[in-house]
């Protein structure tokens, strides 16, 4: 048996996999050109991070549960139903952007409807907000999950700690999900984090925890599925800490040249998800070079489209900036 | 129906007159279970309604996020903080995220959330069971902040508050809750958040003012009277966003205005007050503007006698009006 | 010596020059190391002090707290806060501790430690990259609020900071870091903190502000001489505790003032200078006090028209400064 | 070999170790008598953490270590220095306090001359400092090392998680002392913590962390003797959480009947270490019944006149309530 199979997947799951890593991939590619070209001002990358955030959200069930995820999460909000027009309307700043009508920031997404919780720019905010949704959720008699996300070095707040510790008291339903790509901006997992793994803390908030090649997006599926499993059985939340790196600068306005070796860059390129799974998948025999170029360029025109459109968009006109501050 | 009650009473009352009224009201904190929390203003709620009333580990920051959280979803949770002094722990929830959640969401998401906090001294408390932290919170747009003087004004707003759309924090003198006594309806009424509130009129000096000191201005004011100096007393009942209009209105009526609180003088929320009276009624004044508050210091002593000297009190007060009646 | 400079470079001068005069100053923060901060205010330091250049784990509270320990074991931290709007999960450390150590203690231990924070917008950095949080801290006593507008300024309070026995905020507003160039003495100078600045001597209207403002509030004055209209210019450089004095001697001038700030306008530091005038020099006054701020709204959006929409600018200070001298 | 001995105790110790525990017991008994008659407005107690705070201060050295300790510690402070005459100034919250010249509720300490470093009311804050104190001195070159405490409600503070990690990453000499009595103000273990253990977090900050009876002055004593071995050989932080429990409600404001039976507080006097180990003692054949009721009449005695003296104490004068916001 194939570990796809014993993980419970089929061809078509493996295919979509791949269609949802690459498609956020190529509109992370994209935005550096807009930003570069002086089109958008402001990007933050998914880079390295595809093949954990797909794996992560396809075990979640959409229209039922719950994503509270931190600014690097594209993959897993196109995967959660956000569109390459969403994604450009933000980037862009219009005031279509579903998220916040251009009022936030790139990468802050919320959208009620998809089921994903709006975020904010101080980091680990929402894991806390994640208990709060499991928790109304359990007095409602529901059962969903939340999934929150959050870098290895928002590990360290003291956000994190609190909320881990109030699910674990409550026994919640939430899969705190840390996607550790061994930086946070410039500074390194050994002057950021006490412990070998970040996994290390659940056993001090009584929760299951486990560490996972972020690179591979079936262990990532297998290992949070079964931590929502666990969720939706009462048996309380997860830490999945799924490991990977990050393949571009902390953002658009970092230059990483002063705090890591390209060399390591290289390196980590080497295990690239997005060469890696096509890689597999063609050795399963379920994707062809032709059907690879094929589905990129596919993608390659649904953003186009998406970047025209959304540049021809309109902004949401100045005064609005005065309203939605109370209800009214 | 009517009883009279005292504060802390009326608190309780509306409390659980919400958790009657919406199965989505419910009240988490420390030690508001078992324990009633350490005043006792939910006592009685565990028993009543069970889980409703949830015991929190000790984590304000945890306490506001989980309240955020639940209220996105759709619940009406009235978070208690142990003292405001212990909201500190929780200023980035509060601040980046309730009070901005409806406005970064496009009006996708919002906050319905109380969270009640005993604030003030008198009792003992020494520097960190004293603090009034509401100037703090008074400059961040998506807030409400909402202080009562009275039993029957402690009901009626804790109710709207709960019914609001939006985060309110809500602020209760831990003196006034034994020492204000008052005929409180027991039928279901709400107080308008935002609005001030007369609560004796007067023709020689305006007081503005909020919270305990309301009832030291209406004490004072009462004294007055057998030296025939009439005292106008506006109660701001909210304090964030502020009551333009009633405080102009108020400041024109006397030409003579004193605004009193016992927080710490420079930056106190009495500030923005003489700024609208500045705007709005400079050439309506009869004489400047004077600041009663507590010295600028970081917080009430421990000692007795300097607890005292630290305190706004009737005496103080009275004082401070007689010397405006007589600029 | 003297050499021309940015403000950020002024910034940088004063922490090497701080290093270099004293060995218990040491500097830590996120990213203040090998990357020299994200602005790059640390940039060569590590280079050049090594460990005394600390990366910390992406903890402000730990910032805050940690800072406050070491500065009362006898060192002179300078913590920098990645950004104003992320100092909010320090609050409980800066206001519970660094502000209260001295109070509580009888003089026993100090805090004598800076914090340094980016605030302001105008660099699309939306909500969370954009506040200006100095109205939370304006009622802190025990806690001093810096916000410097030029380069000279910022040289010369940031190494007054460094040397104060007290905590210090110190905000610099992140668009001033490289559009504010001046010339900046290579040699030690301080600047007094709590004593405000009068940047421009005028006869018509005073304008009283801080930090960026200041710039604008300067180039409206020297746009509105064609029209014959003299502004007086009192930059505050210390916004809390405030120089009262100062503050009235700027209003008295003139009888007309318009005060200007980038943060939202109800409750922001404004409100005790307008009431500070409405205590000291009501009589004194021609016209109503004026208050030019960023609309009450959270925070800062990110779109560029509505950025805009939100920036105080220097055509917005020099119409409120015209409108002010035909009043 | 006696276990005292294999701690590198002697009998000399054991018996000052007594002689402290003791009296904290009894001053502390004294201030409920004192609050009871109307004389001082609030008390908070050390009753059930006396064998651990004795314990653990003994471990550190005085003149050099710091102690960065909570309100319960007051046996432990009297171990750092503190005279029955301070504890009682500050009681009567005097000009005498030599922590706050009766500013700060009492169990709020603080001298510089004894190296205990000024808290305040809020919580595991001083948590954070003493990760600071210890990076000072890891700074200055010095081998001293700091212990905090707090309780195992307090451990679920984010600032506990952040000073833990900083100090994991640091590698820098601090004890986290947790004091868990079983409650906090009416919390009990299994809604406050989801850990077994409040040492179950040692791994997530990379320290060492270990749990032990906190009736036993002598094995608190080797626990943390060990940690300040570990501390001054630069082998980083040390958890160690010492249980017992509070035997008195959680202070003199607190009304317990709501939240425990009296079985169970009964039960745990049973355990009391001023009970259990005069017994010990006398099972050594250090300790006579004759002894200890010597030790007792001193102790009183000297309580008896340390309280007169407070009460005669003068208060600092009001306008003092100005003094020292800044540096004057
Ligand atoms: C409270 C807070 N402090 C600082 C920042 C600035 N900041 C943004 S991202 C970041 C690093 C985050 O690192 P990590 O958690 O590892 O996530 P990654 O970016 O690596 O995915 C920092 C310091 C912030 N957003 N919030
Ligand atoms: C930040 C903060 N929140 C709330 C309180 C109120 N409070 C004082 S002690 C206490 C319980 C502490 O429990 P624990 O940490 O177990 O210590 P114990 O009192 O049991 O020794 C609480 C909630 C506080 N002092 N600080
Ligand atoms: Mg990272
Ligand atoms: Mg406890």
């Amino acid at each position: 048996m194939h570990k796809y199979e014993r993980a419970g997947l089929q061809k078509d799951d493996l295919l979509y996999m791949y269609r949802t890593m690459l498609t956020a991939r190529k509109i992370d590619e994209r935005l550096w050109l807009l930003n570069r070209a002086g089109k958008i001002p402001f990007v933050i990358s998914c880079q390295g991070h595809e093949a954990m955030q797909v794996g992560a959200g396809m075990a979640l069930e959409r229209g039922k549960d719950y994503l509270l995820p931190y600014y690097r999460d594209l993959a897993m909000v196109v995967h959660f139903g956000m569109t390459i027009e969403d994604i450009m309307m933000s980037n862009f700043a219009k005031e279509q952007d579903i998220s916040s009508g251009g009022r936030q920031m790139p990468g802050h997404y919320g959208s009620k409807k998809l089921g994903i919780v709006t975020g904010s720019s101080p980091v680990t905010t929402q894991v806390v907000h994640a208990a709060g949704y499991a928790l109304a959720g359990k007095m409602e008699g529901k059962d969903f999950v939340c999934l929150t996300s959050f870098g290895e070095g928002s590990s360290n707040q003291g956000d994190f700690h609190e909320a881990a510790n109030f699910a674990g008291v409550h026994r919640l339903p939430v899969i705190f999900f840390c996607e550790n790509n061994h930086y946070a901006i410039s500074t390194p997992l050994d002057r950021q984090l006490s412990c070998v793994n970040v996994s290390d803390r659940a056993k001090g908030y009584g929760m299951h925890g486990e560490t996972i090649d972020g690179n591979d997006p079936i262990a990532v599926y297998a290992a949070v599925k079964a931590a929502v499993e666990r969720g939706r059985n009462g048996e309380g939340p997860s830490l999945i800490e799924a490991v990977s790196y990050r393949l571009t600068p902390h953002s658009s306005d970092d230059n990483e040249s002063t705090y890591r070796e390209a060399d390591e860059v290289t390196e980590a390129k080497g295990r690239d998800s997005i060469t890696t799974f096509a890689q597999y998948l063609k050795e399963l025999g379920f994707f062809t070079d032709e059907d690879e170029q094929a589905m990129h360029d596919e993608i390659q025109a649904a953003i186009d489209e998406a970047t025209d459109a959304a540049e021809a968009a309109k902004y949401a006109s100045p005064e609005s900036a005065l309203l939605h501050v109370y209800d009214q | 129906m009517m009883g009279t009650m005292n504060f802390l009473q009326a608190i309780n009352l509306a409390l659980k007159e919400e958790m009657h009224r919406d199965e989505k009201v419910f009240i988490l904190g420390e030690d508001v279970g078992r324990r009633g929390g350490v005043f006792l203003a939910t006592e009685g709620l565990y028993e009543e309604f069970g889980d409703r009333v949830l015991d929190t580990p000790l984590t304000e920051s945890a306490i506001a996020g989980v309240g955020i959280g639940a209220a996105m979803y759709g619940m009406r949770p009235v978070a208690e903080m142990q003292f405001a002094d212990f909201m500190l722990p929780a200023v980035n929830q509060i601040v980046s995220e309730a009070a901005k959640i409806r406005y970064r969401s496009n009006n996708d998401f919002h906050v319905p959330m109380t969270i009640r906090a005993p604030y003030g001294g008198g009792v003992h408390g020494a520097l960190y069971h004293s603090q009034s932290l509401e100037a703090m919170f008074n400059s961040i747009p998506g807030l409400k902040v909402v202080i009562p003087s009275s039993p029957y004004d402690a009901k009626g707003l804790l109710k709207a508050a709960i019914r609001d759309e939006d985060p309110v924090l809500f602020f209760e003198h831990k003196r006034a809750y034994r020492l204000l006594k008052g005929d409180v309806p027991e039928d279901d009424y709400v107080i308008p958040i935002g609005k001030a509130n007369v609560v004796r009129e007067g023709d020689d000096v305006t007081v503005i003012t909020y919270g305990l000191c309301t009832h030291f201005a209406q004490q004072a004011a009462t004294a007055l009277e057998k030296e025939d100096i009439s005292t106008h007393v506006l109660d701001l009942r909210t304090v964030y966003p502020m009551d333009r209009e009633a405080i102009v209105e108020a400041a024109k009526k006397t030409g003579k205005v004193l605004l009193v609180t016992d927080d710490n003088k420079e930056g106190s929320v009495l500030s923005e007050v003489a700024a609208i009276i500045a705007e709005e009624c400079l050439f309506d004044l009869d004489s400047p503007v004077q600041r009663l508050a507590a010295p600028d210091v970081p917080a009430m002593p421990y000692a007795s006698p300097l607890e005292k000297y630290y305190l706004v009190t009737k005496d103080k007060v009275e004082s401070a009006i007689r010397d405006l009646a007589q600029f």
